[in-house]
C-alpha cells in the first residue's frame, strides 16, 4: 500500500506505528528519517497528541523525544506491571535536584548547598543508574568535574526539558538558583574544610572529595 | 510546585540508605548543620526571608547543648557552626564599632545565612516536587511488549563518560591481577624429593601405614603446603608400586591409603 | 480519579492502558480481573477494536487472547529501518577508553591493557564512528601504528579537550577506585602525550585502517 504521496493521515498513522513499535522515545528527525521525504512530522505528532489527549494511553514529550505511555491517573491499576524502583535515599535525592536544578554544577557546589560533604556512594549511584552525567569542567582553578542531568533522568521524571523542572521559573526569579554567594559572606562550610590549607586527618582519607589536591598534582 | 509543606519536615525517614558513610554523624536523621538549621528555622513558622537569626543560633546552641548531653558524639561540623553562630550572634546583638575592619557586616553574613537555608529549603522542596512526578514504570508505563522484530535504533549513540571511565577502571583493574606476583607463588614438595625421602624410609616401611603419616610433616610456614606434601608423597609412592618397590591399598573410595615395602621375591598382589 | 462506577469509556480507557504495558497478550478473563466487578470487557474491547480500525496500531486476537500491534501494511517501515544498534559494545567502549587515556597507543598495547587480543572489528567500528583516527607510526621495530581519539570523540562526550577527561581524581568521586587501587596506579593524561617517538602517518595511510592492522599483527 505504498502511495506516492502519502496524505496526512496517512503521516500520521506512520508515525503512531513507528511510536508504538518503538523501544525508547523517538526524536521527530529519528521519525522523519523513516518517512517520505517532506513529511509532516510536526503536524502528525501534534494530531496524535490530540487523538490520544484523555486515553487510557498517552502521547508524551521527553528530554525532546516522543513516546506512548500508560496514563498517569490509571497507575493504580498496574500492579502486575510496576517495577520496585531503585530506592533513593534523601542524600541522592537532593543531590539529583541540586545538580538537574544547577546545573552544570561540581561536586564542590552541591556540598555547598547541601552543607555536608557528599558521602561515598551517593554520586556513583546516580551516576550508574544514568540519571547524572560528567559534563565537561569549569574553568576555574582547579578545572573541577561538572556534573548535569542526563536524558534518562528526564524520561524517568516525564519531563519534556529541564525547562519543565517543577519550580524551576520561581526559583530563578527568587534569585534561588544562583551559586555564587557573595564575596565575603562567609558562612562556615564544614564540607570543604581541609580541601586547600589542611593536611588529611588520617592516611586511610584519599576517598574524601578532594578534588584540588589531584589536579594540583596534574598540572 | 506544592507550596504546602509541613513545618516539621520529616527527617524521621530521612536518609537510611547510606550505611557505609563515615562522614555523616547521624543525629537521629539530620546530616549536617545545615539541615539541622533548616529544621530550627522552619519551627519559627515565618518566611524564612524574614528569619531571626539570633533566635536560630539560640536554637541551634539549645540544640548542640541538648545532643551532647544525650551522648550524641558530635561531628566537629556542628561544633563549628555552634561556635560560629554564637559568634555571628553577638556581632548581631552589639552595636557596630567604627572601624568595621576587614570582616563584612554581621548582617551580611546573616544575609548569607538565611540565603544558604532558603536555597536547602528550596531543593528539598523541589525533591518533594520532582517525586510527585509521573514516574516511569511506577506510575506510567511504556509499551510492554515492543514488537520483537522491530528495532528502531535511536541516532543517539548510547556511551557516557561515567561508562568509559568505568571501562577503563575495570581493565586497569583485570590487568593488575594479571599481573604475576612473586608473593603469591604457591611452593611445592617437588616429586624428586619426595622420591629420595620415600627411598629413605621404604625399608622401614614393613607394615601397612597411612600415607598421611609416610608424608613428611609441614613445620612452620615456610615451605610447601601440607597438601602437597601428601600430593607428592602419593605421586612418588606410585612411581615406586609401578618399578614393584612398594604397595599401595585403599578400601573405598576417599578411604585412607596404605602404603608397605613390598618385599623382595613376594609375588604382585592382585587386588579386584 | 477513582469513580465508584466507572462509565464503559472509562473502562475502555483502562481496558487500552493494559492492553498497551502488558508484556504479551492479555484474555477477557485477566482484563477483567484488573477492573471493577461487572465491568463490560467485551464491550470495551469491541470499542477499542473499532476505534483502533484503520490507524496504525490496530487491536488483534491471538488465541483468544487481546494485544496491540502495528498495521500490517505498515510493516515495510519497520522492517526496512533495521539498523545495528548503535550501543558501543562492551569491548569496543573498554577499547576506546584505553585508547582515550594512553593515546597515542598502538594496538599490541591496548592488547596489552585488555589481555585479550583485539578482534578486527572493534577497532574499525571505532574508527568508521570517527571516535578514533590513525595517528602516526611509533617509531620502534615493526613501526607500529598508533591510534588517538578523534574530534568526534570529544564532542560525543562534551569534552572541550583532551585535557577535560576526568583523571584518578573523578575516578575516585565517582566510587569506581577505592581504596584498595594498586600502589602507583596512574591515569595517564593523554593531553600531554608527547609526539617525540613518532613519525606522521604518509599521505593516503589515513585511509587504509586495513593495512595498518596487517601491519601491527604481524609484530
Amino acid at each position: 500500500m505504498i502511495q506516492f504521496a502519502p496524505d496526512h493521515l496517512e503521516i500520521e498513522r506512520r508515525v503512531e506505528a513507528l511510536l508504538f513499535a518503538a523501544a525508547g522515545p523517538l526524536s521527530a528527525a529519528e521519525i522523519a528519517r523513516r518517512l517520505p521525504e517532506g513529511a509532516d512530522v510536526g503536524g502528525a505528532i501534534s494530531a496524535l497528541r490530540e487523538r490520544y489527549q484523555g486515553r487510557g494511553v498517552e502521547l508524551e514529550c521527553v528530554a525532546d523525544r516522543w513516546r506512548f505511555r500508560t496514563a498517569p491517573d490509571l497507575s493504580f491499576m498496574m500492579t502486575e506491571e510496576r517495577e520496585e524502583p531503585r530506592r533513593l535515599s534523601r542524600a541522592a535525592l537532593e543531590t539529583l535536584a541540586i545538580i538537574a536544578y544547577h546545573q552544570p554544577c561540581t561536586r564542590a557546589e552541591i556540598e555547598s548547598v547541601r552543607g555536608v560533604s557528599l558521602s561515598k556512594g551517593t554520586l556513583d549511584l546516580l551516576l550508574e543508574m544514568g540519571f547524572v552525567r560528567l559534563k565537561g569542567r569549569r574553568r576555574t582553578p582547579g578545572r573541577p568535574v561538572t556534573y548535569a542531568t542526563a536524558d534518562k533522568f528526564l524520561e524517568h521524571f516525564s519531563l519534556s526539558s529541564l525547562y519543565d523542572l517543577p519550580g524551576v521559573a520561581e526559583m530563578k526569579a527568587a534569585g534561588l538558583l544562583d551559586l555564587s554567594i557573595p564575596v565575603g559572606f562567609e558562612v562556615p562550610d564544614p564540607s570543604r574544610a581541609g580541601d586547600d590549607d589542611e593536611t588529611p586527618l588520617m592516611p586511610g582519607e584519599e576517598d574524601s572529595p578532594e578534588f584540588a589536591q589531584d589536579f594540583v598534582a596534574e598540572d | 510546585m506544592t507550596d504546602a509543606f509541613q513545618p516539621n519536615l520529616d527527617f524521621a525517614a530521612v536518609d537510611q540508605a547510606d550505611g557505609r558513610d563515615a562522614f555523616v554523624v547521624d543525629l537521629e536523621g539530620y546530616e549536617g548543620p545545615l539541615h539541622v538549621l533548616l529544621a530550627l528555622a522552619r519551627t519559627q513558622k515565618v518566611d524564612l526571608l524574614k528569619l531571626s537569626i539570633t533566635r536560630l543560633a539560640e536554637q541551634y546552641l539549645a540544640f548542640v547543648h541538648e545532643a551532647r548531653r544525650r551522648n550524641f558524639a558530635l561531628a566537629a561540623d556542628y561544633l563549628v557552626m555552634a561556635a560560629w553562630l554564637a559568634y555571628l550572634k553577638s556581632r548581631l546583638l552589639l552595636p557596630r564599632t567604627e572601624k568595621a575592619g576587614e570582616e563584612a557586616p554581621a548582617e551580611e553574613m546573616a544575609a548569607a545565612l538565611a540565603f544558604r537555608l532558603r536555597k536547602l529549603e528550596a531543593m528539598r522542596r523541589a525533591v518533594e516536587a520532582i517525586q510527585s512526578r509521573p514516574q516511569l514504570k511506577r506510575d506510567v508505563f511504556t509499551r510492554g511488549d515492543p514488537e520483537a522484530l522491530v528495532v528502531i535504533p535511536s541516532d543517539r549513540i548510547e556511551a557516557s563518560l561515567y561508562e568509559l571511565m568505568a571501562a577503563y577502571v575495570t581493565q586497569r583493574r583485570r590487568e593488575e591481577q594479571r599481573r604475576y606476583n612473586p608473593g603469591q607463588r604457591v611452593e611445592a614438595f617437588a616429586l624428586e624429593a619426595a622420591r629420595e625421602w620415600l627411598r629413605d624410609l621404604l625399608p622401614r616401611l614393613e607394615q601397612w601405614t597411612p600415607l598421611n603419616r609416610v608424608a613428611p610433616a609441614k613445620h612452620g610456614a615456610e615451605g610447601p603446603s601440607q597438601a602437597s606434601f601428601t600430593a607428592s608423597t602419593l605421586s612418588a609412592g606410585l612411581e615406586l608400586v609401578k618399578e614393584g618397590a612398594m604397595e599401595v591399598k585403599q578400601a573405598g573410595t576417599f578411604a585412607e591409603l596404605y602404603l608397605k615395602r613390598r618385599s623382595v621375591g613376594q609375588p604382585l598382589e592382585l587386588v579386584p
